[in-house]
């Protein structure tokens, strides 16, 4: 079951993700991220990592691929140019990707990971929450970190902000404080005119 | 069986995938910056795999931060994408040239 | 949580906070005192980030926080170093960044949160507190860098930088991941023991130390992980790159010697290899490439990704003095950076950048001591006795000698001296030739302070020079109670 | 005594600086007072030091340290014995006739004051580097003689020609330099130490210490390190093929030139290898390229010297020749020898500059010596003493010059290293050579007919006081040290025990001046001085048409003398545009060429690439630079992996 399971989100995650850095449309290849990370959040699933395979899909589908999409369509780009010179350079590509899959894999299968010196653990009991045990050490052990991450995320804000955002001088804003505000003497003036002199026809 | 030499394989893919993703896209800086999600991805399978094997719960809170970091990061890239664009009418990569040599 | 554990990191609070006020301050000022308040806070911050620093230090390690950070004279220095060098970047960029609309509270609070990032990474003891004092380095230099929202330079530089920056920092996360992978560990001193302490293939632990090394090798610059340096040099507003070309360059040392010598310390034989390499190549291509530049910013640039190259040559010695020369080199360097920027700074006015090295020429008719000053900067950075940045030189070479790799040093000697040419050519630039008619010429009018801190700046790489040994023997302090 | 050491350099300093900063406030006489009293107290105190050796006291120690680093300190130490004092009295002497001499020679000049605080500070550096008893200082010293030197070459700034003659002084002794450094590091690593009597002390333990250098190739450490320090010296005092800076230099003031360029500094060089004398007797490698480096730049020199018609640069190559001879002294030994004529030759050659310089101020700027002729009628003193200098440099007896450069013959001679043969032959035509050329300056100038214009030769008068007075004051030492101090130079006991004795020092036989000369009188190198004086009086006297048609005869000859062996063109070709070029041929091929055509789009149509590629070289591309970066992961891992 867990070896189905393992297959299938990785194809799935694969091949997404392939789509992802092949595909034209960058609006699908939006949607194909969505597709990797959700498969993804699947696979953690499979690993104890409840939490993080929610936070996942809430924080980054739901959030920051929203940015991304958001951005893209704002930006009004010319797709039907965006894909030229890629089939051009897939060999280069192609190549050093195998090469370095290649080396990975030769790492990565090397006996300190195979079963002998990391066996696959029996897991936890289902009255064991990962969310209550990831707390626990996140605001204790992990207080540093967490604040600095905080400042990271203000910084974030701050420099989205003071970068995108342009003041129009010649912005016209509406005040509806102003406007509740204002009396009589704000709107209206009176003001003496001296009356008109006749005018004299014959000069 | 599922050994965790599984997991870092797939880790692997996916890390070559989306490198040669930044450096194979030519035309589109948005891509680029769903290969570096797609990095962090990769990083944070192996994290999440050793945590889970080593039986220790540190892998996850690191994949914790770095979900967040992630998150502040891609703000900003755009925000700089938003900025670019606006000076330049293009978000293409291949005119990204003023500044060589 | 006890009283200690606030104190190791009591000046990375103390600045945090004081960003957050000037960011709130910001709002609620009018708009004339904004700027000088923020910039006296700033100041004041910094000299009291600087000051804490020295006060709690501690010689040997005091651990906080469950571990992640840790208090040693090491982090002590380099966090003096930071806040002050931070401080002169804010004094010289007054001008420069007044006249071109940067000189507001987020230029501030970003400058602030990346001092409390820097001082993360010189006191981190954990991958962790390590990679998130990185990151939040980064994400104001990003910021920093775009900053110029108008200049289509400006935003490309930053986008290259963020790019690269990214990728820089995935490769490290997963070297990061392996050696989590290999050690069950994230604390940077229990690393060494743990991750020779295994049986079976040595492959994975060389790969984790690789990828470890190449995010490392971005984060200061050199070659082949160099690209981004001279285009972002060259692209941000110059008050940006003056901050990201010195006190970053401190926080790399802390992190090159905490992850390399210390954590990953048992690996050494693995890790010089390469790093010899790495340095050479940086050496020439960094001092070769320089020649052909017609824009000072991105000749600096080249010159410190040859400088990088001169600097991994004492790291690479393995050794105490070895370390010790190398942060002497990166503190004399930093000094001398920051002065040669500050000239650049003071010499640019509304519409004038002068980064253009035909600028310089004939400086010294129209405004002597800028050219002076800038000559003494250029000697040093060029390794020229009787400046401090000769000694600096010397002192790595002679610990790679008594490394035993003779050879190292007359190669690296070799390429120093082809990349005197470019700082000599300044030089020859501002007093040789004619001044230059075609364009307004550049006006020498810096602000009272920046006149006064360039000047010490300028005269400090001569005068200092007999109490320079002072400086190694605080640096050789500073790293003997690492090992 | 100590308290007198430190004054000899401080006087200079202090008269440096005040000229510097305060000159342009206190007047150009006061400025002039201050510095010629701050040399001549120098000069009286290094006579009184030079008195005090002689009666055999000597001081070696440290009058303050600079720094310590790793062991080692960096001090301030002056030692003094006859090498050092002998080369102070010479230097402080030589720097005050000149600063009396500048007071005629630069009246009008914008930077008088400038100028002296230049040359005071000058005469600092080089006391600095005379008197310094370790290779720090002596480093200061010398990077700072090559500093001033270099201010004053391109004294006159606004001249593209002194522009372009300083920064090839600056390039080409970087070049030494670069040697030198070298050595220092050579010495600091074999011996641990920067002090000179400590190394010396222990030089003869290493002697056997040897270095494995590229190819396996072992080299003596010794050998090494004073091949180094050669290199340095070769630089400095201007040896082939490092000399090219020297002719150029004469675009400096010619009081400069008398100073820098033909008395002290250039001597530099020749005082380093004598005072490193313990470390090059243990090498005789070394020592034999002293030898053919000394013998080749002494004969090919002077013969460019025939052909100059510029009257600054047939003093100038008139100097490297002498220089040539020096070095060959030292390549045979005969330290002491050299320094003797070291000695000599600062006297009559600053007369030689000093006298040329007389005439071109009398010529209001004129330096092509066939626009002169028959000037002995206006300026008797100047033609006098000037034949007193070309006397002692052709090595007349009993001008000082015959002795110094028979003793050097005479080492030569009898030395019998590998090259020694070859540096005897080229010292012997050289004497032949020199006593041409020398004349024909003097026929040249002062005798013949007048070949001025007649506005020119309508104000011609002998030079001012100031002038006259240092000729005659340096022409008393070109006449008579040689004879005064021969005795004791071939006696052994010129120099006592500061230098090393080399074998071939000392002569039996012929001990005194008198017996010198009568020996000289049966001798080869005087005829052949004589024989080349006659015929410099046959080609500029009795048939002044010869000359252009030996020339015509001779053209390929004349061509590669005119064009001084071509040095210039050659370096000019290789180091100047060579490496400009391969800076931009790295940043074009390397940097855009080789990782973005060839990496980047693969072998497979990397031909059809890359002229496309090489159409737009300009990159700056983020996805190359990620590549690189990949790439050098790739091979990091490659390497890491499979090692």
């Amino acid at each position: 079951m867990e070896s189905i399971l393992f297959y299938l989100f990785a194809t799935v995650l694969v091949v997404s993700a392939a789509m992802v850095v092949t595909i034209r449309n960058p609006v699908k290849a939006a949607l194909f991220l969505v597709l990797s990370f959700f498969s993804a959040a699947c696979i953690w699933m499979t690993l104890e990592a409840e939490f993080l395979s929610i936070a996942l899909v809430l924080v980054y589908v739901g959030a920051v691929m929203v940015l991304f999409l958001f951005v893209v369509m704002m930006l009004d780009i010319d797709v039907e140019s965006m894909r030229e010179g890629f089939a051009r350079n897939l060999p280069v590509g192609a190549l050093v990707a195998g090469v370095m899959v290649v080396e990975f894999a030769v790492v990565m299968m090397s006996d300190r990971f195979d079963s002998q010196s990391l066996p696959r653990p029996a897991g936890h009991g289902p009255d064991y929450s990962n969310t209550k045990e990831l707390g626990l050490v996140l605001y204790t052990d992990y207080v540093f970190a967490f604040e600095v991450a905080g400042l990271i995320l203000l910084v974030a804000i701050v420099a989205a902000i003071v970068l995108t955002m342009r003041r129009r001088p010649n912005t016209r804003y509406q005040s509806p404080s102003e406007q509740v505000k204002v009396n009589k003497s704000e709107r209206l003036r009176i003001v003496s005119m001296p009356a008109e002199k006749r005018l004299d026809i014959d000069n | 069986m599922i050994t965790l030499s599984h997991y870092l394989v797939l880790g692997a893919i996916l890390f070559a995938l989306s490198v040669v993703g930044i450096f194979l896209n030519r035309k589109n800086l948005v891509i680029i910056l769903m290969a570096i999600e797609l990095l962090l991805l990769a990083v944070n399978m192996n994290f999440i795999a050793f945590s889970y094997y080593l039986d220790d719960l540190a892998g996850q809170v690191f994949v914790f931060f770095i979900l967040t970091v992630a998150a502040a990061e891609a703000a900003i890239g755009l925000a700089i994408l938003i900025v670019l664009f606006r000076n330049r009418r293009s978000i293409n990569v291949q005119d990204l040239d003023q500044l060589s040599g | 949580m006890t009283n200690q554990d606030i104190l190791v990191v009591l000046p990375e609070i103390v600045i945090a906070l004081m960003a957050c006020f000037i960011l709130v301050l910001d709002l609620y000022l009018p708009a004339t005192k904004k700027k000088k308040f923020g910039y006296g806070l700033s100041l004041v911050t910094l000299m009291v980030g600087a000051g804490l620093s020295i006060v709690y230090s501690e010689p040997a390690p005091v651990y906080g926080l469950n571990g992640l950070v840790l208090m040693d004279s090491l982090s002590a220095i380099l966090k003096v170093g930071i806040c002050i060098s931070t401080g002169f970047v804010l004094v010289y960029s007054r001008g420069y960044a007044d006249a071109r609309g940067l000189w507001k509270g987020e230029f501030f609070a970003l400058a602030l949160f990346g001092v409390v990032g820097m001082m993360v990474m010189t006191a981190s003891n954990h991958l962790l507190s390590l990679y998130v004092g990185l990151e939040l380095l980064a994400l104001c230099l990003y910021t920093m860098v775009a900053l110029r929202i108008d200049s289509t330079a400006a935003s490309e530089a930053a986008m290259k930088y963020f790019v690269l920056g990214a990728l820089a920092s995935g490769i490290l996360l997963y070297g990061m991941s392996l050696l989590y992978g290999l050690t069950g560990t994230l604390y940077i001193n229990e690393l060494s023991a743990s991750i020779v302490r295994h049986d079976g293939s040595t492959l994975p632990r060389t790969m984790a130390l690789i990828l470890v090394l190449v995010g490392l090798l971005f984060k200061i610059g050199a070659v082949p992980f160099h690209m981004w340096v001279p285009d972002v040099y060259e692209g941000s507003p110059t008050s940006s790159t003056v901050y990201l070309a010195t006190a970053p360059k401190l926080a790399g040392f802390a992190i090159i010697l905490r992850l390399l010598a210390d954590g990953l310390g048992s690996l050494a034989t693995e890790w010089q290899g390469m790093l010899l390499v790495v340095s050479i190549i940086s050496l020439a291509l960094g001092n070769i490439i320089a020649i052909a530049q017609s824009n000072i910013k991105r000749m600096l640039a080249y010159s410190a990704i040859a400088h990088v190259g001169f600097f991994l040559l004492g790291i690479l010695t393995g050794e105490v003095s070895g370390y010790a020369s190398a942060m002497a080199y990166i503190l004399i360097y930093a000094v001398v950076t920051l002065g040669a920027f500050g000239v650049i700074l003071a010499l640019s006015s509304k519409g004038v950048e002068a980064d253009l090295i035909e600028d310089y020429s004939g400086l010294n008719q129209s405004h002597p001591w800028a050219a002076f000053i800038m000559l003494l900067l250029m000697f040093s950075l060029a390794g020229i006795p009787p400046t401090i940045g000769f000694y600096a030189k010397l002192s790595v070479l002679q610990a790679v000698v008594n490394a035993g790799m003779t050879w190292v040093a007359v190669v690296a000697v070799v390429l120093s001296v082809i990349g005197a040419f470019y700082y000599l050519r300044i030089v020859k630039v501002m007093y040789f030739d004619d001044l230059a008619t075609s364009h307004p010429g550049l006006q020498f009018r810096p602000k009272q302070d920046a006149r006064i801190l360039l000047t010490i700046n300028g005269l400090a790489v001569v005068v200092l020079m007999p109490w320079i040994g002072k400086l190694t023997t605080l640096c050789e302090g500073a790293i003997e109670v690492l090992f | 005594m100590k308290v007198i050491y430190l004054l000899v350099p401080l006087a200079c300093l202090v008269a440096a600086i005040i000229a510097g900063f305060w000159g342009a406030k206190i007047g150009n006489s006061a400025t002039h007072r201050i510095t010629i009293t701050g040399v001549g107290l120098s000069f009286v105190l290094s006579v009184v030091v030079l008195f005090d050796v002689l009666d055999g006291h000597s001081f070696n120690g440290s009058i303050y340290t600079w720094g310590t680093s790793g062991g080692v300190s960096f001090e301030v130490g002056f030692l003094i014995d006859h090498l050092s004092a002998v080369m102070m009295a010479v230097v402080t002497f030589v720097s005050l006739m000149v600063h009396i001499y500048t007071i005629g020679y630069m009246r009008d000049d914008p930077g008088y004051t400038r100028f002296f605080c230049y040359i005071a500070l000058f005469t600092f550096a080089m006391l600095m580097l005379v008197m310094a008893n370790n290779f720090l200082q002596l480093f200061f010293g010398w990077e700072a003689v090559g500093l001033v030197s270099y201010l004053l070459i391109g004294f006159w700034f606004k001249r593209e020609s002194a522009v372009a003659a300083n920064l090839k002084a600056f390039l080409v002794n970087r070049v030494g330099d670069l040697g030198f450094i070298l050595g220092i590091a050579a010495v600091m690593y074999l011996f641990g130490t920067l002090d000179y009597s400590a190394v010396f002390s222990a030089a003869s333990e290493k002697q056997n210490a040897v270095v494995t250098g590229v190819l396996g190739y072992e080299w003596s450490w010794i050998t090494l390190i004073c091949l180094l320090l050669f290199v340095g010296a070769m630089g400095k005092s201007a040896q082939v093929p490092l000399h090219v800076w020297l002719p150029d230099s004469m675009e400096g003031p010619t009081p400069i030139s008398a100073l820098i360029h033909a008395a002290t500094m250039v001597t530099a060089g020749i005082f380093l290898v004598a005072r490193m004398s313990p470390l090059f007797e243990l090498s005789t490698t070394a020592s034999s390229v002293i030898l053919v480096i000394g013998g080749l730049t002494a004969l090919s020199m002077a013969l460019v010297g025939l052909v100059q018609n510029d009257i600054k640069r047939v003093v100038a190559y008139s100097t490297l020749s002498q220089l040539g001879y020096m070095t060959v002294a030292l390549g045979a030994s005969a330290y002491s020898v050299a320094i003797f004529h070291l000695a000599t030759h600062a006297f009559f050659k600053a007369l030689l500059f000093l006298a040329a310089g007389s005439v071109i101020i009398a010529l209001h700027h004129e330096q092509d010596m066939r626009r002169m002729g028959g000037l002995r009628r206006y300026m008797p003193i100047t033609y006098i003493t000037s034949v007193i200098g070309s006397l002692a440099l052709a090595g007349i007896p009993p001008f000082s010059g015959f002795f110094s450069k028979d003793a050097i013959i005479e080492a030569v001679h009898h030395s019998n290293i590998p090259g020694a043969g070859l540096a005897y032959a080229a010292v012997l035509m050289g004497v032949v050579v020199t006593a041409f050329y020398s004349f024909r300056l003097i026929f040249m100038v002062f005798h013949g007919e007048p070949r001025m214009d007649k506005q020119a030769r309508s104000h011609l008068k002998e030079s001012p006081w100031v002038v006259t007075v240092p000729l005659v004051l340096l022409a008393i030492p070109s006449l008579l040290s040689g004879g005064f101090l021969v005795e004791s130079v071939l006696g052994g006991h010129f120099l006592g025990d500061a230098v090393a004795q080399g074998p071939s020092a000392g002569e039996g036989d012929h001990l005194t001046a008198v017996g010198l000369m009568t020996h000289g009188f049966l001798a080869a190198p005087l005829w052949l001085a004589l024989g080349g004086v006659f015929l410099a009086w046959i080609f500029y006297v009795r048939v002044p048409s010869l000359p252009g048609n030996v020339s015509q005869r001779l053209s390929l000859i004349y061509r590669i003398l005119h064009r001084k062996y071509g040095f210039d063109q050659f370096y000019q070709w290789l180091f100047a545009s060579g490496g400009v070029r391969l800076g931009e041929w790295l940043w074009k091929r390397a940097d855009i060429a080789l990782i973005d055509g060839f990496a980047v789009n693969g072998t497979a149509n990397m031909v059809g690439w890359f002229s496309r590629v090489l159409k737009r070289l300009q990159t700056g591309y983020v996805y190359h630079y990620a590549f690189v970066m990949i790439i050098g992961v790739v091979v990091f891992l490659s390497w890491g992996l499979w090692s």
